[in-house]
């Protein structure tokens, strides 16, 4: 049921999530958009379990657990590191470099 | 002797305490206060020497196989072995090893004033690679051997040497190192395709060689990449440029051990396995011509470019390069005469070029400088250092009567047939060698004593005389009666050529004059 | 006596070697080394003699004398060191030995005051051991030992007084022409080896007319190569001028080793590989006009030297071209018979100047004079001083001027002769001997100069100095008159049968000449009228140039060296020895030293292989390094934009 | 031979035994740290308590290998085999040692929270799921439960920025990656319908290739190549490892990239035999240009742990020599590369980690000129891990390298070989130089050099290090015994046997 449909939106979604990684400068943003790309994945597994049965929606509760853990230990090392520069630019993070 | 010997178990042992004698004399000379360190390395190098000298009675002349060998388990499973064992080769670098071991531990006794328990645990850790290298009979183990020397040379050079060490030492380190990077593959590759034919995996010598027919398809790549290694080493022209830097940066203990030893290595290795491996395409006709060309540039080609050196090392380590394209033409020559003129070389330059760098190391350390301008009439001041410098010189340069020409000689002979023309340019080095020789020697014990400073230079003392009389012997004993060492070598020799002779090219070079057998 | 031969060489050796010890030890002890240097000479001698005497009664066969196996290298290359005792080698042996043991006796007063005394005997007896082991070696190999060892010796001793930074140079300039020759004696041998399959005299003279086929071009390319070696051991065109600068060497070495001995072993190689020579009638022909050449361009340049020994040095030069110009006709008898002539009254000659060099030196040295002993125009009516010296310079002057009966006569003459008999059918062997007589009335002029200029007229040296000259000691004049008398009968050794002689020393080489010249053209030899006509005719010239020279010299006043203008013209050129040196030198030696350190070293070696190849390696891959470092630029952004490219170009593998 | 029922509640906690231990352990000290988190001798103290987890999961997976554990049927969410017992046991001794060399030099850097240790703990149970893994929920899950502790890890030394930065980036571009990987997950999901590896890998066999399939393989292998640092996914890896902290960075180049190349090596074996000639031009690409670029931006480094970070990408692509072998041998040469690569890997941070000092810039390269006359211990350690590094005879190093390259040759590759070999020739361009400002240049900070402290937990790890790599790499033998003969049991290609 709408299976190509489906395959296509996540696919559309993580590569939307991918540009918007590749062309973001605010550091929450580009978070915001791997997370795009975690749930476009979930997306796409949710819509295979149809063709393959349940253990896609299984992995699909693990992928959201792992997000989340993501998200905490990401929002808390931009946290970090907005304490030294005092920016979300992505562009002033390059003193490691060479 | 040689029933002494056998009775004693001589065959069985010997190698091995060739070996592990400097293994265990490293740490103890580490561990023991610095005023005993040059004793210690003394006393294991003549122990060494008392020792390693007994192979020249056991070695049995008329086998030309290999012998004392000795095959004990390493890597089980893996192919890989400690296998030892010598032919006339080997025996002849062995003992040339071994001998020159109390001579150049004796020679450093008063140049080397800092760090000596250092320099003695080097000293030795690089014998144990340089009979290392010369005794395995496997692949493996000749490989660790081959890497292993490069470490202490690498520190003798950067830490005793003179000004410019540090880039000498990481020259002669990289330039080694990188040729031979390619060898290690190819004797992976050969251990595997021989394993693959045979079902038996391993890096014995003997089981490599015995089944190298197998390698033939891939003789182009593997001969190249052997080739590399033992290029670099010998040195073959145009891989020979580390070489001046290196001999000119060492310490006499290091310059000494490189010339006589470690560069020999190189032909040593072109004749034990590059060779015999991969007969059928290092000895046709366009490879063949490349190596021996190769060889004969290099002999005129770096005694010409000695002629022009103001630096007395770097004008010796440009005539090693000269001499060392000698035992490259000879090895290529692939006569029985040519081979055995080739070993002949490799032992009497590390003679006569060992004992000019001790001589050059002692004008070091009276004068600390190595500028042939810096010196001139020395003869007035040092008459018996004049005396000996000329025999070497001579010996060097190849007089007949004196160790030199004995080998090149032979080399040149016996190569004459296959490369007839190669061998006539190679021929005028007689000129070339004898003009930057007696130039040098013109500029330093000649001349007008023009230099103050030299007055005080006093002549070679008791040590010096010791250190230099064997040498100077042993060049007027192989000059005049070689018939021993030949042999020694002429079985292992002979073995050879019926080893390659299957495929060897049948003519040569084009040209108005084509020789066959001897008449 | 045959079977100890090797006491000749043995002696001399063990004289060498104590000599040395004593030079080192105790240099001072100048008893010992004359004993030991002149005894083990005279020893030597000795044996010889016994040898002579054995050979002479024997039956013509060689007797080879193997010592040890040499070079035991493979079952078809075996080089046995042994030697060989024939007819020639025992000539040779006791020129060497007779002529030695008087030059060395002569060296004891010539050399009494230096401080390399004992030095100076040590290489003296070496030179003489290795002299002996080149004239007896059985193979080539063996004589080869000698014939460099000569040459070894002749570097130490040319180069005695090191200090002086020409001595040296000269010392090395000796060696290295010996080395070009050297390299052609190595070649021979090799071709030998490869094509006769042996490298022994005795063999190669029984194998090589079977194997070579005649006038082909393997024997001529061996002989050629042998005899490149002969013009570099023994100073012909073109390696010649290492001669005379072999002068700064002390001069009874001159005497021994540059005009008597060593120089000649080019010709004494000829003759022991004859039969390779006659197989190449191309090479035979350039052996005789380089030596009739030679002869010729050698007494010109004499012509206007005033150093005495530099005029003795070209004539040794010249009538070493008489030599070759001898053998060249395969007149191989008339070759050693001029060697040993030759031997005699050279050596009196150089032994003379030497006599004179030291008498004026020490004059000088009385006087306080800084001028050169050596100059002839410092000197001048010696003859009252020193008449012994003066008279057997004389007799040794005529002697090598070819007047009848002394020794070079009757050696000169045959070999004009053979010359002339081969021109009969071959026209450049009449060039030859025509450029031979021509050389033969310089040699008339300029020994008559020599004389005139050191001997007659007044002395120029300055009347402070003239006082102190003096006879020399009798150790000086005896070995003199010894060479002296040679001189005189040398001559009795191979008299022509038109005076009643039956060729001695030909018939007495026979054996030994026998397998060449029997490949050969007979030679024959003008007779009657002819041969007459040829006798008077060199008669004549050697009076001639005997009488212009004396006269002409005494005639025109002779400038000081100080006060002499420059010469112009011919003279210059002469004067200059046709400038070969500087020609050699800028055309050889210059280009080389600067084409080996500016093109080779600095430019291939250093630049092209180091800085180029290896550094340009090295920095290729630095290069490389820092622009993968400069892409590393820190920012998120790029490093995604990479990931990004990765991941489209493996999907793109992956699906296209 | 003990068979394990994998599909029971018992059987599964015995097959995660050393995981689960490992995990409870790191739970206790986490209790632990409730109380004592305060001071330095704290932080000692709760170091010292984690070891102990190490201990009582190397001792399961010893168990586990003794009895020679074997899953009675199919793997269902863990492997039992050989070489998931190497594997533990191998990574389980990097968390150990990576904590021991951790000891003092925390406290000497200020940096006073012992939830270090957990982390470490923590990251090494997600490195030994991700290695043990037999289905690809564990193979995620282990890969986050590493990658998040990690993460926080190279941020620890929160006070500098760079520890900051370098965990951001390697956040930021690590959670990209995870994308792909899941996608890739995802995709081969969708072609087979399995997480399994063993049935994944039997339907790939039976069928065609199918677009999805390979979009998912060539996605998973996007999500190792990032973690492995392999070009051009490398990007991030020098910066991280310049900016964490200094064991961490240890920790990153030799544990993290061990587990991924593990978990590689069982993915390709079990996964994709049957796609091996698509992935196989991947990875020599992918090596290729690892070896090369990794060897000549090392080249330019002067900052130590840079270069360092940049050698490490190098061996990464060495190591995808045997992964392209795809054999028996080329299994057992990761093993013994990647022990013998750890291990001096490990070494060699460990000294650097000493030669730091707090709040100071980056070591560089002239810092350590003449250090061997100060403190020849440091510059001996250093000196052997570089050597071994290069891959020079009597080092442990040597014998990785031979194996490894006789792994491609094995399989008749010679270019593969060569490129390595012309990375390691480059290699001696800067391993060299270390050698030779420690032993040969004369000392010029001389003062500075005296400051250095070696912690004495850090120099015992270190010594242990570097003895082994030289007794290993004189005597390798059993190491290469247990290497190829326990550790390759990798079903490859094998057709599965349902037991139920």
């Amino acid at each position: 049921m709408l299976l190509g449909p489906s395959l296509a939106l996540s696919a559309v979604l993580f590569a939307l999530g991918v540009v918007g990684v590749l062309i973001r400068r605010n550091v929450v943003v580009v978070f915001m958009c791997v997370e795009l790309m975690l749930n476009a994945v979930n997306l796409t597994l949710v819509a295979l379990a149809q063709l393959h049965g349940t253990s896609g929606q299984i992995m699909v509760f693990f992928v959201m657990t792992v997000a989340a853990a993501e998200a905490v230990v990401g929002l808390a090392i931009i946290l970090a590191i907005f304490r030294h520069v005092q920016t979300v630019d992505l562009k002033q993070f390059n003193l490691l470099k060479g | 002797m040689t029933s002494f010997l056998a009775s004693v178990g001589y065959d069985r042992w010997i190698l091995h305490v060739l070996l592990i004698l400097p293994l265990l004399g490293m740490p103890l000379i580490l561990l023991s206060p610095v005023r005993a360190a040059r004793w210690i390395a003394l006393v294991v190098a003549l122990l060494e020497f008392g020792l390693g000298i007994g192979l020249w009675w056991a070695f049995d002349a008329s086998n030309p196989g290999l012998q004392f060998v000795t095959d004990l388990p390493w890597m089980e499973g893996y192919g890989v072995g400690y296998r030892v064992g010598i032919d006339g080769i080997s025996l002849l670098m062995v003992l040339l090893s071994v001998v020159m071991m109390p001579l150049v531990v004796w020679g450093s006794w008063r140049g080397i004033d800092h760090k000596q328990r250092g320099f003695y645990t080097l000293l030795l850790a690089m014998k144990v690679g340089m009979l290392g290298v010369f005794v395995s009979m496997d692949m493996f183990l000749f490989y660790v051997f081959w890497e292993l020397l490069l470490i202490p040379m690498y520190f003798l050079i950067g830490i005793w040497g003179s000004a410019n060490r540090l880039y000498a030492a990481t020259k002669f380190i990289i330039y080694t190192f990188v040729g031979s990077l390619l060898m290690l593959v190819a004797i992976l590759w050969m251990v595997f395709q021989v394993g693959k034919a045979t079902g038996t995996y391993s890096f014995a010598y003997t089981h490599l060689l015995d089944n190298a027919a197998v390698l033939a398809p891939w003789g182009p790549w593997l001969f190249v990449a052997f080739a590399l290694a033992f290029a670099v080493k010998v040195p073959l022209f145009p891989f020979h440029t580390w070489l001046p830097d290196a001999h000119t940066e060492a310490p006499t203990a290091g310059s000494v051990d490189l010339a006589v030893i470690l560069l020999k290595m190189g032909t040593y290795g072109f004749l034990r396995f590059a060779i015999p491996f991969v007969p059928a395409f290092a000895l046709s006709k366009t490879t063949g011509l490349v190596m021996s060309g190769l060889a004969v540039i290099g002999i005129v080609y770096a005694a010409l470019v000695a002629m022009v050196q103001p630096d007395l090392k770097r004008l010796v380590a440009y005539s090693s390069v000269s001499h060392l394209g000698f035992v490259m033409l000879g090895i290529w020559g692939s006569t029985v005469e040519s081979v055995q003129g080739a070993i002949l070389v490799m032992v009497s330059h590390g003679l006569s070029t060992g004992a000019l760098f001790f001589m050059i190391g002692m004008l070091y350390e009276r004068r600390h400088t190595r500028m042939i301008s810096d010196f001139g009439g020395l003869a007035r001041v040092a008459p018996l250092m004049t005396l000996a410098f000329v025999i070497t010189a001579f010996s060097s340069i190849g007089l007949p009567g004196l160790n030199g020409f004995v080998g090149e000689f032979l080399v040149l002979i016996g190569s004459f047939g296959r490369y007839p023309i190669l061998v006539g340019v190679a021929t005028t080095v007689v000129v070339f060698s004898a003009a930057y020789m007696l130039w040098a020697t013109q500029r330093v014990f000649f001349n007008r004593f023009t230099n103050p400073r030299n007055e005080g230079i006093g002549d070679l003392n008791f040590r010096e005389i010791a250190v230099l009389t064997p040498l100077i012997a042993a060049m007027f004993w192989i000059g005049l009666y070689p018939g021993p060492l030949l042999r020694r070598t002429e079985g292992a020799a002979k073995r050879y050529i019926e080893l390659i002779s299957p495929h060897l090219p049948e003519a040569t070079l084009p040209g108005p004059i084509t020789y066959g057998a001897p008449r | 006596m045959t079977h100890f031969v090797w006491l000749a060489i043995l002696l001399p050796l063990l004289g060498a070697v104590a000599n040395g010890i004593i030079a080192v030890r105790r240099p001072d002890s100048r008893r010992l080394v004359s004993f030991i240097g002149v005894g083990v000479l005279l020893g030597a001698f000795a044996v010889s003699l016994g040898v002579l005497r054995e050979v002479a009664a024997g039956h013509g066969e060689a007797t080879k004398l193997l010592l040890w196996q040499w070079i035991p290298v493979s079952d078809r290359l075996t080089i046995d060191l042994a030697l060989q005792v024939d007819q020639l080698s025992a000539v040779m042996l006791m020129v060497i030995t007779g002529v030695g043991s008087l030059i060395h006796l002569f060296s004891v007063g010539y050399m009494q005051e230096d401080p390399g005394y004992a030095r100076y005997f040590a290489y003296l007896n070496l030179f003489v051991a290795f002299m002996l082991v080149l004239v007896l070696g059985a193979s080539l190999p063996v004589s080869f030992i000698g014939w460099e060892g000569v040459g070894l010796c002749s570097y130490l001793l040319i180069g005695f007084w090191f200090e002086v930074d020409a001595n040296s140079d000269a010392g090395k300039k000796a060696f290295l022409a010996n080395r070009i020759g050297d390299f052609g004696v190595l070649i021979a041998m090799f071709m030998l080896w490869w094509h006769v399959g042996t490298l022994d005299y005795a063999a190669l003279a029984e194998k090589a007319p079977a194997v070579l086929p005649y006038g082909g071009t393997i024997a001529t390319t061996i002989a050629l190569f042998l005899f490149l070696g002969c013009t570099g051991k023994s100073a012909q065109i073109p390696l010649f001028t290492w001669l005379p600068d072999a002068m700064a060497g002390p001069t009874p070495v001159s005497a021994l080793i540059h005009a008597a001995t060593m120089v000649t072993a080019g010709v004494f190689l000829v003759v022991r590989t004859g039969v390779i020579f006659a197989l190449a009638p191309v090479a035979m022909e350039v052996v005789a006009i380089t030596g009739a050449l030679t002869a010729f361009f050698a007494a010109t340049i004499a012509l206007r030297q005033n150093d005495i020994k530099k005029v003795l040095a070209y004539s040794t030069v010249s009538q070493l071209g008489y030599m070759f110009l001898a053998v060249g006709t395969g007149a191989f008898a008339a070759g050693i018979f001029h060697l040993v002539t030759h031997a005699f009254f050279k050596a009196l000659l150089f032994l003379g100047a030497g006599s004179v060099i030291h008498s004026m030196h020490h004059a000088q040295h009385h006087a306080g004079s800084h001028a050169d002993p050596q100059d002839m125009r410092n000197m001048g009516g010696l003859r009252k001083a020193m008449p012994w010296t003066f008279i057997l310079m004389a007799i040794a002057t005529l002697a090598i001027a070819g007047l009848p009966p002394l020794s070079g006569f009757f050696s000169k003459d045959e070999i004009l002769a053979a010359a002339f008999a081969r021109g009969e059918t071959n026209g450049l062997y009449r060039v030859a001997w025509g450029l031979g007589l021509a050389a033969a009335l310089m040699t008339a002029y300029y020994m008559s100069r020599l004389m005139a200029m050191t001997f007659l007229g007044t002395f120029r040296g300055g009347s402070d100095v003239e006082p102190h000259l003096h006879e020399a000691p009798a150790v000086m004049t005896a070995p003199l008159a010894v060479l002296g008398i040679l001189s005189v009968i040398g001559g009795a050794l191979n008299l022509p049968s038109f005076v009643g002689g039956s060729h001695g020393l030909e018939h007495w080489l026979e054996p030994v000449t026998e397998p060449a010249t029997r490949l050969m053209d007979a030679l024959v030899m003008p007779h009657g009228s002819v041969e007459y006509a040829l006798i008077a005719g060199a008669i004549a010239i050697a009076i001639t140039g005997l009488v212009v020279g004396v006269r002409s010299t005494l005639r025109s006043t002779i400038p000081t060296p100080a006060e002499a203008p420059a010469e112009t013209g011919i003279r210059r050129l002469l004067y200059g020895k046709y400038f070969i040196d500087e020609l050699y030198q800028k055309l050889f030696v210059g280009p080389l030293v600067w084409f080996s350190r500016r093109v080779l070293w600095q430019g291939f070696d250093q630049f092209l292989v180091d800085r180029m190849a290896v550094g340009g390696t090295a920095r290729v891959a630095q290069g490389l390094g820092w622009l993968g470092s400069r892409l590393q630029n820190g920012q998120v952004a790029f490093y995604v934009t990479l990931f990004a490219v990765g991941v489209v170009l493996i999907l793109r593998t992956l699906v296209g | 031979m003990r068979l394990i029922d994998l599909s029971t509640p018992e059987g599964a906690t015995l097959a995660l035994l050393p995981e689960l231990l490992l995990t409870a352990w790191a739970l206790v000290v986490l209790l632990v740290i409730g109380w004592r988190h305060k001071t330095a001798s704290d932080m000692r103290f709760v170091g010292v308590l984690s070891l102990g987890g190490y201990v009582l999961a190397g001792l399961a997976t010893a168990w586990l290998a003794m009895e020679q554990a074997r899953p009675d049927g199919l793997a269902i969410m863990v492997a039992l085999d050989g070489f998931r017992f190497a594997s533990n046991a191998l990574l389980v001794g990097i968390g150990a040692i990576i904590t021991v060399m951790s000891l003092r030099w925390l406290e000497r850097q200020g940096i006073l929270a012992p939830e270090y240790y957990v982390l470490l703990m923590l990251a090494t149970v997600g490195m030994m799921l991700l290695a043990g893994a037999a289905d690809m929920m564990t193979l995620f899950l282990g890969l986050e439960v590493m990658s998040i502790s990690v993460y926080v890890l190279a941020g620890y030394d929160r006070t500098r920025r760079a520890s900051a930065e370098a965990a951001l980036k390697y956040f930021l571009i690590g959670a990209f990656a995870s994308g792909f990987l899941l996608y890739g997950i995802a995709l081969i999901y969708g072609a087979t319908g399995q997480f399994n590896f063993t049935l994944i890998g039997a339907q790939l066999a039976s069928t065609e290739p199918t677009l999805m399939a390979k979009l998912g393989m060539g996605l998973l292998l996007i999500g190792f190549a990032f973690k492995v640092a392999a070009v051009p996914f490398h990007a991030w890896a020098p910066d991280v490892y310049e900016g964490a902290p200094t064991p961490i960075t240890s920790f990153m180049a030799s544990g993290v990239k061990a587990a991924a190349f593990l978990a590689l090596v069982r993915l390709l074996a079990e996964v994709f035999p049957a796609f091996v000639e698509l992935w196989r031009p991947i990875l020599a690409a992918l090596a290729i240009a690892t070896i090369l670029i990794g060897n000549l931006v090392a080249l330019a480094q002067t900052s130590l742990k840079r270069m360092l970070a940049y050698s490490a990408i190098a061996h990464a692509g060495y190591l995808l020599l045997p992964l392209w072998a795809h054999s028996d041998d080329g299994t057992a040469a990761v093993l013994i590369y990647l022990i013998g690569y750890s291990i001096t890997t490990v070494a060699a941070f460990g000294v650097l980690a000493s030669i730091e000092r707090a709040g100071a810039r980056t070591v560089q390269l002239t810092d350590l000129e003449g250090l061997y006359a100060v403190r020849p211990f440091a510059s001996i350690a250093l000196s052997v891990c570089m050597l071994s590094l290069l891959g020079f005879p009597g080092t442990f190093g040597f014998i990785g390298k031979w194996f490894l390259i006789s792994s491609a040759l094995h399989q008749g590759e010679v270019l593969l070989p060569i490129v390595a070999m012309i990375g390691s020739g480059i290699s001696i361009g800067y391993y060299i130089p270390v050698v030779l400002s420690m032993t040969l240049k004369p000392t010029r900070t001389r003062s500075a050099h005296q400051t250095i402290r070696f912690p004495r937990p850090a120099k015992l790890a270190v010594a242990l290090c570097v003895a082994a790599i030289i007794i290993l790499g004189v005597w390798p033998k059993p190491t290469l015994d247990f290497a190829t003969q326990e550790a390759v049991q990798l079903r490859r290609g094998a057709t599965p046997i349902f037991a139920r």
